[in-house]
């Protein structure tokens, strides 16, 4: 059975002038001790949905489908349960760890709270285990008597991951962990991650909009547009040949030093990214996709096959591989083959 | 330009959109649309002779009537027509004082927040010392060293309220300030003035706005203050009304409604600008727009 | 030939009473019609450089040369130089003045510097920004524009004053994967069209090989290696730029560098990247007999020459 | 004189940028350069204070000669000797020097009415006027930071809106106002309502002795604290209200729920501490308010206090009780937020070490 | 509240005046000087009955022939509260401490202005030389301090008298003082009258005179004397309370300036130069309805004053305008004689000075913070108006009213009254030519800045006329002249307005005994024969309100937090939910 498996979630957020469809409609899978890659332009759903796996969306949102983690659907947990769940079975890698980390208490009582809190250490133990885990981290043990605002922001991320770890999570949710990150640090900070799941055999959830990040942290790609789920497979199949335009898009906006074909010629997407309270008919992708055909002005997309276990929304992928019958919604394989 | 008008009328009607979701602010300004009204009809709906006591008709301190809605002073005078007449002089010492003291705040918030180095120190130093002075002390020796007047009360209240105004908008020209749209007008070659009046004025103005407002509350209220620990106008206002009920023993001869009505005034028109002023700020201070989620 | 140049360009700021060296020591110059790539990692100085070439912050030392001539400080003449040389800020949201139209924003120098013809610049600006047709956008408030098109709307309101050369500092950092290649494809085409010359402050290695002809690395204040960016990007001699080179995703064995992130206000002494530098590290500099020098030697600062040059111990060893 | 509520939640980033590694070793220095830097400015403010004071009392009309002989006639000679006595025939910068020597050796003149020095007059008030402010001053922050947080939390709720709704009231009434109508109800008893409480003062004659002494003044106590507090506690509550809201924004919030945490641990251990130090430094600074509303209060209940003593100064008028009154209590104000944002800046680590 | 002693007699008086000084020598306030009347004795003290000089310390008294030396023999019995009998060497240490030490003259400085020298020839005779005749030296109000107490206080400017029990010759001895709240006085059990009634007088300070009056109501307080018309009101119709009006000592008049002068005759200020015009002051004094102010301005508690600056409650120099003299209230007349004179009227109904330069534009000097010259000055300028004459009011602080309408002369008409002394010479002093400021421009007291030789010349001959109905007459005849002439134009006499508890109070004196005074009267009758309601035994007094209070708020304490910390239980089961 998979660890995590989300059923047509969907995620609106009521606001003053209306309803944002921020999610709508994600099917996925992700099987222990693998790593699943969440792309994405900026504002389609991605942290969103990031959130609603435990729960930790404000009021305002509502969440539908569900999201069966080890077979419990949380979206219908007990406080009390979903309590217990949250940090002890998955733990969360925010967006922004400089806010993240509450700025007037010290790392060492940050990482060591979610042990005290679910019980699984007496405080002395809990400081051992802060220092063990800054050791893992890279982070010398005395920085546990820090504050926040004393750490840079490669090694609050750190702390953050630090903090992930605390009760040995069978799954980590990393939304966007270096995105505000030097190159450097954000190669130190990837270093780590992929050597900690290497070791404790941890699942992972990374989000990032950075292709080539992904490709080389994950066993599958997930590429999000405008709420949905537009492509996905293994991660270098999807990387190095994407199906959908607006995958080859992100994928082609990154250069490659040394390439003679990117010198001198950057590569973008046109137009503007979608609003979610006002999103074309259609394939949502149309009014910015080079490869547009008339019908898709009119023509809902599905995700559909598009080679071994890999499906993508458009109607190309169709024409391609002349697969003419729908899936319907399509679920993603844990994906033991092509890892 | 045309399209700028069209474009304003857009954004006030955004405006009183927002604003109307903000109920408390809709009676807040309705009640203060209803003095203001009254206030500025006084002169020509009532008589000042009523105000005159060798002209006064009714009995002394008589409970309202029908002739008196609001009863009688000692003298006989309507409370009603006092309330009135006082309305003119507590509105206006409110707002003038509250605008000189935004004016003064305004200006050294924003030259505190703009320049940098000692200029900036000492316009601190000053707004921090006038900031944790207590200002009803400072005000009563104004107005003792100044004299009566409503001037010199409002000059009383003006220079003494201003310094909380001066933090607020030192900080938030700081955080404009810090934008990188002032560095990008400074790279295009903008000048000091061009700056603080182009970039930063406009954006502390609704919050100087929506603090003109809450300065006016407690300009209503310090001046009834002052006048009741002795330096009042001179003029018919709601606080000398009150000093008075407390002077000719209203209170412990029964006449309640000498008491009351100048009071319930002052409450309900300061209550009245703090609303509006709270739903404004709601309204047009981004960093408090997300809040009230 | 040297349009804008920075000659021995030290910034200092003092911090909690520390000195911070920002920017220490620069040669650095961009010729007439050429861009200019200046990369390092994150606190090394390019901002501080980019402002301090603008005459936003006054250098400690040394200069900085417009056609030839120092930068006088005088605010009548800071004026007149910043009608031909622009800024354009990493940050476009935070670009734009909030309450400001596009068409005040793009305005705005003309009109500070009082040229004639306003409607008519903003317009045929916000054109060659691409942004077309440009009424469509005249009367658009910021947050309604995508973040390309905030972007070039700052790109519009450098290009209204005509100027010469276009210092722009991350233009791309905080867009959109997707938006990026425009904005740099539109940097190249200004180029092109209109001979701008550009430095172009990045820490991505691939922005620099999208666009530059020449590329310098920056490090702790310094530059360390610069020159062509066919010659540097591809075979780069400083340990420094190979390290930045090696941890791009696809690369196949990454170098990250440990330690500390360097600090301004505590450079070390002989080479400056010593502490971190993986040659060092690994003995190959020991091999090549040049790890005391690195140690202890200072290096000399890099002229503004176009020519491929390099602040190494080791590399000028090997090159000997 | 009032401050509006909400400008007090001062936007000030609190906030610094990061620090580099390895500064907090050294920590303490920041904190003692700081406290000696908040000293000095507060010295300099105490010196703006005499020195304004200064030339605002300069600034009466009139003879401080014959206003202190008041109605007394008085023989040129004699006049003239006063005037000699209080420094008048010397010229303005010898009178400042004079004054500033003489108020740093804590001479603050001699009262016109009581012909006793006004530091001992000052000295003899201080106590009551403390025990007023302080007791008032800790149950309104009490009682503001308690509701402010509750309204906060709930926001939107019926506890919500009736505290935010009764605290704003309460904040547009005049403080004396208040006081008299508390005074006539619960004091003198109206209709049905027993007067309970005593017309005036801190104290009867013949108060008990001991521990039944407490007793008599809390019982005195009861409507000018209650004056005062029902005036004061509003500020607080809607300054921790909204700050608690920032709080409840932030992202760190959001882990805190994450890690499994309850909803009263959110609040209890991350949102309330955070909000409550910035609340705190405002609280402080609104002594002056404070101090603001206790002559109200102490004019009403004849609470034998240092705002008793300004007001009967301001009646009289006797300048040189307005004069040394007015320092003294500027002076105990500037004293007090300096120590409060001293206690602040060791409190709060993200100022600590900026 | 500790319950009082069973069978204890407390008398609690409320005043709206803090005690300024406990020092006799500093004290001005009247709250203050009647402590130190009830206190230490005097050289002679008003006779209840008569108020004519009656013995107190002294026992007896002789003048010699030239009027000049005046022999008091001191009483025999007199103790200090020490046990140390009083002696003619205190009264002259008093005296000459008050003649030679300037910080003692505070309080009483001008009684012994006059004086030559005070000696105590053996212990018990004092011997006092003046200078000039001094028909007004039985009045002196002097209290007479212990000498061996007084002697070792070195600096008595400086000297608080705050040793308590205070020695002190008087009914009562002061026992406790709590500034701003109040004084505790015992009995003094050696007084040579015999001690007084009641045990204990307590007088206790009010700031508020709504709560003064709030406390006499609920029986705080017993006694409150001084009241303003509109808190005498309201007492009204409480069974327990007697409300005692009686005519006052003061008067209330206009103080006009008629052209001031200094002591050498120079101009001073900048008075209305109308006003130097008999006929406008005249006028002026026509269009004054001293019965519609006495009505409305004080309630109705006062006489309209068909007088001048002595007030009828002394009766025998009391002086009322009769006949020709008369003036009434009568705006026609006013008119017409301003009209006569050539005073014409503006379009604005303003008139003009017959010159035709300046309208009669004036200004009226009123104290701030006094409700009553307040609503004066709005009724005067509504009648001036009908005269002609646009009045507008300047509110001054006491020190800045002094200045002008004393020294300066900066205005046109103040507000100006006196509080009369059984003997008027005092107030008729204020209206000699030597009261007016010196040329440098400094006060000698003067209330007009008059200067007319024919009341000069009557001052004189009353000074040295030792026969009372003989004085008397003169001094009616001084009135009279300032009556017609009108520097000063008396607007009415207020009454004294005092209230006490009958329930409490059972028998007291006021002085004279017709119908006087209570508290603030000369002399220290009425207290000294007050007589109360003994503390019933085992009663807890006003201590059970006390009990009570303190007990309800204990329980609301107690409910209070039990309620908040139920609420939080509660609480804190809801907050399972997010
Ligand atoms: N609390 C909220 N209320 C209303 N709308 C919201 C809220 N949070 C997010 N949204 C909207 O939902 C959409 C998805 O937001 P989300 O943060 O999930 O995007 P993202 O993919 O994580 O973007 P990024 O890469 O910038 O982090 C956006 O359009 C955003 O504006
Ligand atoms: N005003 C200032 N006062 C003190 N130190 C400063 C100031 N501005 C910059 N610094 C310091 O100077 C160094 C260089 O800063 P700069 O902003 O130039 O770096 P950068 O290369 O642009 O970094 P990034 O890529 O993060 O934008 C940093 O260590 C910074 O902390
Ligand atoms: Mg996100
Ligand atoms: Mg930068």
């Amino acid at each position: 059975m998979s660890l995590l498996e989300l059923r047509d979630v969907a995620v609106t957020y009521r606001v003053a002038s209306g309803e944002v469809p921020a999610v709508r409609g994600v099917s996925l899978e992700l099987a222990a001790g693998r790593a699943l890659g969440v792309a994405g332009e900026s504002g389609s759903g991605k942290s969103t949905l990031a959130m609603a796996l435990l729960r930790l969306l404000p009021k305002d949102a509502r969440v539908t489908g569900e999201i069966l983690l080890d077979g419990e659907d949380v979206l219908t947990m007990k406080w009390g349960r979903l309590r217990a769940v949250r940090w002890a079975s998955a733990s969360v890698v925010f967006q922004g760890a400089q806010h993240a980390l509450n700025p007037v208490r010290r790392i060492e009582d940050q990482i060591a709270e979610p042990l005290l809190v679910h019980g699984l250490a007496t405080p002395a133990a809990a400081r051992r285990k802060v220092a063990e885990l800054l050791e893992q981290v890279g982070l010398p043990a005395w920085r546990a008597r820090s504050h926040p605002h004393e750490l840079s922001g490669g090694q609050r991320q750190r702390v953050m991951i630090a903090m992930a770890l605390a009760c040995s999570p069978r799954l980590i949710i990393a939304d966007e962990p270096t995105t505000a990150l030097d190159v450097m640090i954000q190669a130190q900070v990837l270093a780590l991650i992929r050597s900690l799941i290497a070791e404790h055999g941890i699942s992972l959830i990374m989000i990032s909009h950075d292709l080539s990040v992904l490709a080389s942290m994950c066993d599958r790609l997930a590429v999000m547009y405008a709420g949905r789920v537009v492509e996905s497979g293994p991660a270098h199949e999807v990387f190095r040949g994407p199906r959908h335009p607006y995958s080859r898009a992100l994928a082609e906006a990154f250069p490659t030093v040394g390439d003679p074909a990117s010198r001198l010629a950057p590569k973008g997407l046109g137009g503007d990214p979608p609003d979610p309270m006002r999103l074309p008919g259609g394939c949502s992708f149309h009014p910015r996709c080079p490869v547009s055909l008339p019908s898709c002005a009119s023509r809902e997309v599905e995700l559909w096959p598009a080679g071994e276990s890999r499906t993508a929304a458009c109607v190309h992928v169709l024409s391609a591989d002349e697969k003419t019958e729908s899936t319907g919604i399509s679920v993603m394989r844990p994906a033991k083959e092509d890892a | 330009m045309s399209i700028t008008r069209t474009r304003r009328k857009a954004a006030f009607s955004r405006f009183w959109r927002e604003y109307r979701r903000q109920r408390a602010g809709l009676y807040g300004a309705a009640i203060l649309v209803a003095a203001v009204v009254l206030a500025l009809l006084t002169p020509l709906i009532t008589d000042p002779a009523g105000m005159d006591v060798t002209k006064a008709t009714g009995a002394k301190m008589s409970a309202p009537s029908l002739d008196f809605p609001m009863g009688t002073d000692e003298s006989g005078r309507s409370i009603l027509l006092m309330v009135l007449w006082g309305s003119r002089v507590s509105l206006l010492i409110g707002f003038m004082s509250a605008l000189l003291s935004m004016t003064i705040g305004t200006v050294m918030g924003i030259a505190a927040g703009h320049f940098r180095g000692w200029v900036s120190a000492v316009l601190m130093r000053i707004t921090d010392w006038f900031l944790v002075l207590p200002s009803l002390v400072l005000a009563l020796v104004l107005a003792a060293i100044l004299g009566g007047g409503t001037s010199t009360i409002i000059l009383a209240i003006g220079v003494t309220s201003w310094a909380s105004t001066a933090r607020l908008i030192r900080a938030q020209t700081l955080s404009v300030e810090a934008r990188p749209y002032i560095e990008r007008s400074r790279a295009l070659g903008a000048g000091h003035w061009h700056i603080m009046t182009r970039h930063v004025l406009p954006n502390v103005a609704p919050l100087v706005l929506a603090n003109t407002t809450l300065q006016v509350a407690s300009a209503i209220v310090a001046e009834s203050t002052l006048a009741f620990l002795g330096a009042d106008s001179g003029d018919v206002s709601w606080g000398g009304l009150l000093r008075g009920s407390y002077d000719w023993g209203a209170a412990t001869s029964g006449a309640w409604w000498y008491v009351l009505a100048p009071g319930l005034c002052i409450v309900a028109v300061v209550m009245a600008f703090t609303l509006c002023g709270r739903a404004l700020e709601a309204v047009l201070n981004p960093r408090l727009r997300g809040v009230s989620r | 030939m040297s349009l804008l140049e920075a000659r021995d360009l030290h910034v200092e700021f003092s911090s909690r009473g520390r000195r911070a060296r920002a920017v220490d020591g620069v040669n650095l110059q961009v010729g007439e019609g050429e861009i200019v790539a200046l990369v390092g990692e994150s606190g090394c100085g390019k901002t501080t450089l980019a402002r301090t070439l603008l005459g936003l912050e006054r250098p400690t030392s040394g200069s900085v040369l417009y056609g030839g001539a120092p930068l006088s400080y005088s605010s009548r003449a800071l004026k007149a130089y910043r009608r031909e040389v622009q800024l354009v800020l990493q940050d476009p949201t935070g670009s734009l003045n909030p309450r400001h139209t596009v068409y005040e924003a793009v305005a705005e120098g003309p009109r500070i510097h009082g040229m004639p013809d306003e409607e008519e610049r903003v317009a045929s600006a916000l054109s060659r920004a691409g942004l077309r047709p440009p009424e469509r956008f005249l009367h658009s408030y910021p947050h309604e524009l995508s973040g390309g098109q905030r972007q070039r709307v700052v790109i519009a309101g450098a290009l209204a004053l005509d100027p010469r050369v276009l210092v722009a500092d991350e233009p791309v950092a905080s867009l959109d994967a997707s938006v990026r290649g425009e904005i740099l494809a539109l940097m190249l085409r200004l180029r092109d069209e209109l001979g701008l010359s550009a430095l172009v402050v990045t820490h991505d290695l691939g922005l620099a090989w999208n666009i530059a002809d020449r590329v310098a690395v920056m490090y702790l204040g310094r530059i360390v290696e610069s020159g062509p960016v066919e010659q540097i990007l591809k075979s780069p001699s400083h340990p420094y730029t190979q390290a930045l080179l090696s941890v791009l995703p696809e690369s196949p064995s990454p170098v990250v560098l440990g330690g500390e992130p360097p600090d301004p206000t505590r450079i070390p002494h002989g080479c400056r990247f010593h502490p971190r530098c993986q040659v060092l590290a690994a003995g190959t500099a020991a091999g090549a007999g040049v790890d005391g020098r690195c140690r202890s030697q200072l290096l000399p600062v890099l002229s503004s020459s176009a020519d491929s040059q390099v602040a190494c111990h080791y590399a000028g060893a090997r090159r000997r | 004189m009032t401050v509006p509520p909400d400008t007090l939640s001062d936007p000030e980033p609190a906030a610094f940028p990061a620090a580099g590694p390895g500064k907090e070793r050294g920590a303490h220095r920041p904190v003692l350069r700081y406290a000696l830097a908040k000293i000095g400015g507060a010295a300099l403010s105490i010196g703006m204070v005499i020195v304004a004071t200064f030339f605002l009392f300069r600034l009466i009309p009139g003879d401080p000669a014959i206003a202190y002989t008041r109605d007394v006639p008085l023989s040129p000679e004699q006049l003239d000797l006063l005037r000699r006595q209080m420094g008048l025939d010397k010229p303005l910068t010898q009178q400042f020097l004079d004054f500033v020597t003489r108020t740093l050796r804590l001479d603050l003149g001699t009262s016109y009415e009581y012909k006793r020095p006004v530091a001992e007059l000052i000295a003899d008030r201080v106590g009551p006027t403390l025990v007023l402010v302080g007791t008032g001053l800790v149950i309104a922050v009490s009682l503001g930071l308690w509701q402010g947080t509750r309204a906060a939390w709930n926001h939107g709720g019926r506890f919500d809106r009736f505290s935010t709704g009764l605290s704003l009231v309460l904040w547009s009434v005049p403080t004396f106002w208040l006081g008299l109508l508390l005074l006539m109800v619960f004091a003198a008893g109206v209709g049905p309502i027993p007067g309970i409480f005593p017309t005036r003062g801190m104290e009867d004659v013949d108060a008990p002795g001991g521990p039944l002494y407490l007793l008599h003044v809390a019982h005195h106590l009861v409507l000018p604290c209650l004056t005062l507090v029902a005036v004061v506690y509003a500020q607080y509550l809607l300054v921790m209200r909204s700050s608690l809201l920032d709080e409840i924004g932030q992202d760190y919030v959001t882990t805190a729920r994450a890690k499994g945490l309850r909803d009263d641990e959110v609040r209890r251990r991350h949102a309330v501490p955070n909000a409550l130090l910035p609340t705190v430094t405002l609280v402080f600074i609104h002594i002056g308010f404070v101090v603001g509303g206790a002559v109200s209060v102490e004019t009403v209940y004849s609470w034998p206090g240092l705002g008793l003593l300004f007001y009967e100064a301001i009646k009289g008028p006797d300048f040189a009780v307005m004069q040394g009154t007015f320092m003294v209590v500027c002076t105990a104000v500037i004293v007090m937020n300096t120590l409060a944002d001293v206690a602040y800046h060791v409190l709060d680590p993200r100022v600590r070490s900026a | 509240r500790q319950a009082p002693e069973p069978g204890k007699k407390t008398v609690r008086l409320g005043v709206t005046q803090a005690v300024d000084s406990m020092n006799p020598f500093l004290a001005v306030r009247i709250v203050s000087s009647s402590i130190h009347r009830w206190t230490y004795g005097s050289l002679t003290v008003p006779d209840p009955k008569t108020l004519q000089p009656s013995p107190d310390l002294a026992e007896s008294w002789e003048t010699s022939d030239d009027k000049l030396t005046w022999t008091f023999k001191i009483r025999a019995g007199a103790k200090w509260s020490d046990g140390k009998p009083v002696t003619a060497q205190d009264a002259a240490w008093t005296f000459n401490t008050v003649m030679t030490v300037d910080a003692a003259k505070q309080a009483n400085g001008p009684a012994v202005e006059n004086f030559e020298s005070v000696t105590a020839t053996d212990d018990r005779t004092l011997v006092i030389k003046t200078r000039k005749p001094q028909a007004s030296m039985l009045e002196n109000p002097i209290p007479i301090v212990p000498k061996h107490v007084w002697e070792a206080v070195g600096d008595i400017g400086k000297f608080e008298n705050d040793t308590y029990p205070a020695v002190g010759s008087g009914p009562y001895i002061a026992v406790e003082h709590k500034k701003d709240a109040y004084v505790k006085l015992k009995a003094n059990p050696g007084y040579w009258r015999g001690a007084p009634k009641i045990d204990e007088l307590h007088v206790i300070f009010y700031e508020n005179p709504e709560a003064a009056n709030a406390g006499l109501k609920k029986g705080d307080i017993d006694l409150i004397g001084r009241l303003a018309a509109p808190q005498f009101e309201a007492l009204a119709g409480d069974p327990n309370i007697v409300q005692w009006n009686t005519q006052g000592r003061r008067a209330a008049y206009l103080q006009l300036n008629h052209g001031a002068q200094t002591i050498d005759n120079k101009p001073v200020g900048d008075g209305h130069p109308a006003l130097k015009d008999p006929k406008v002051r005249r006028a002026i004094h026509y269009a004054i309805d001293k019965k519609a102010l006495a009505d409305q301005v004080v309630n109705g508690l006062a006489v309209p004053a068909d007088g001048s600056i002595v007030p009828p409650m002394y009766q025998e120099f009391f002086w009322k305008a009769e006949g020709d003299d008369l003036v009434t209230h009568d705006v026609a007349k006013a008119n017409e004689i301003l009209d006569d004179a050539g005073y014409k009227k503006g379009a604005d109904g303003i008139r003009t000075m017959p010159d035709g330069e300046r309208k009669l534009e004036m200004r009226f000097s009123i104290h701030t913070d006094t409700p009553v010259e307040d609503k004066l000055g709005q009724f005067l300028t509504g009648w001036f108006k009908e005269i002609g004459i646009a009045l507008s009011t300047r509110k001054l602080d006491a020190n800045k009213f002094t200045e002008e309408t004393g020294f300066t002369g900066l205005f046109d008409i103040a507000i100006s009254g006196w509080s009369v002394n059984p003997d008027p010479e005092e107030v008729l002093a204020t209206h000699l030519c030597s009261r007016r400021p010196t040329p440098s421009g400094e006060g000698g007291g003067t209330e007009s800045f008059y200067c007319d030789p024919a009341y000069e010349k009557l001052y004189q001959e009353q000074l040295s006329e030792l026969d009372r109905p003989k004085r008397a007459e003169i001094i009616k005849q001084m009135q009279k002249r300032l009556y017609t002439d009108a520097p000063v134009i008396a607007l009415y006499y207020p009454n004294n307005l005092e209230g006490y508890r009958k329930d409490r109070i059972t028998s007291i004196t006021p002085i004279p005994e017709d119908k006087g005074i209570l508290y603030g009267g000369s002399g220290y009758w009425p207290f000294y024969s007050l007589d109360a309601v003994a503390a019933p035994a085992g009663s807890a007094g006003g201590g059970s309100g006390t009990g009570l209070a303190v007990g309800v708020a204990a329980a609301v304490v107690i409910v209070g937090a039990g309620g908040f910390l139920l609420a939080r239980r509660r609480r804190s089961v809801a907050d399972e939910r997010e």
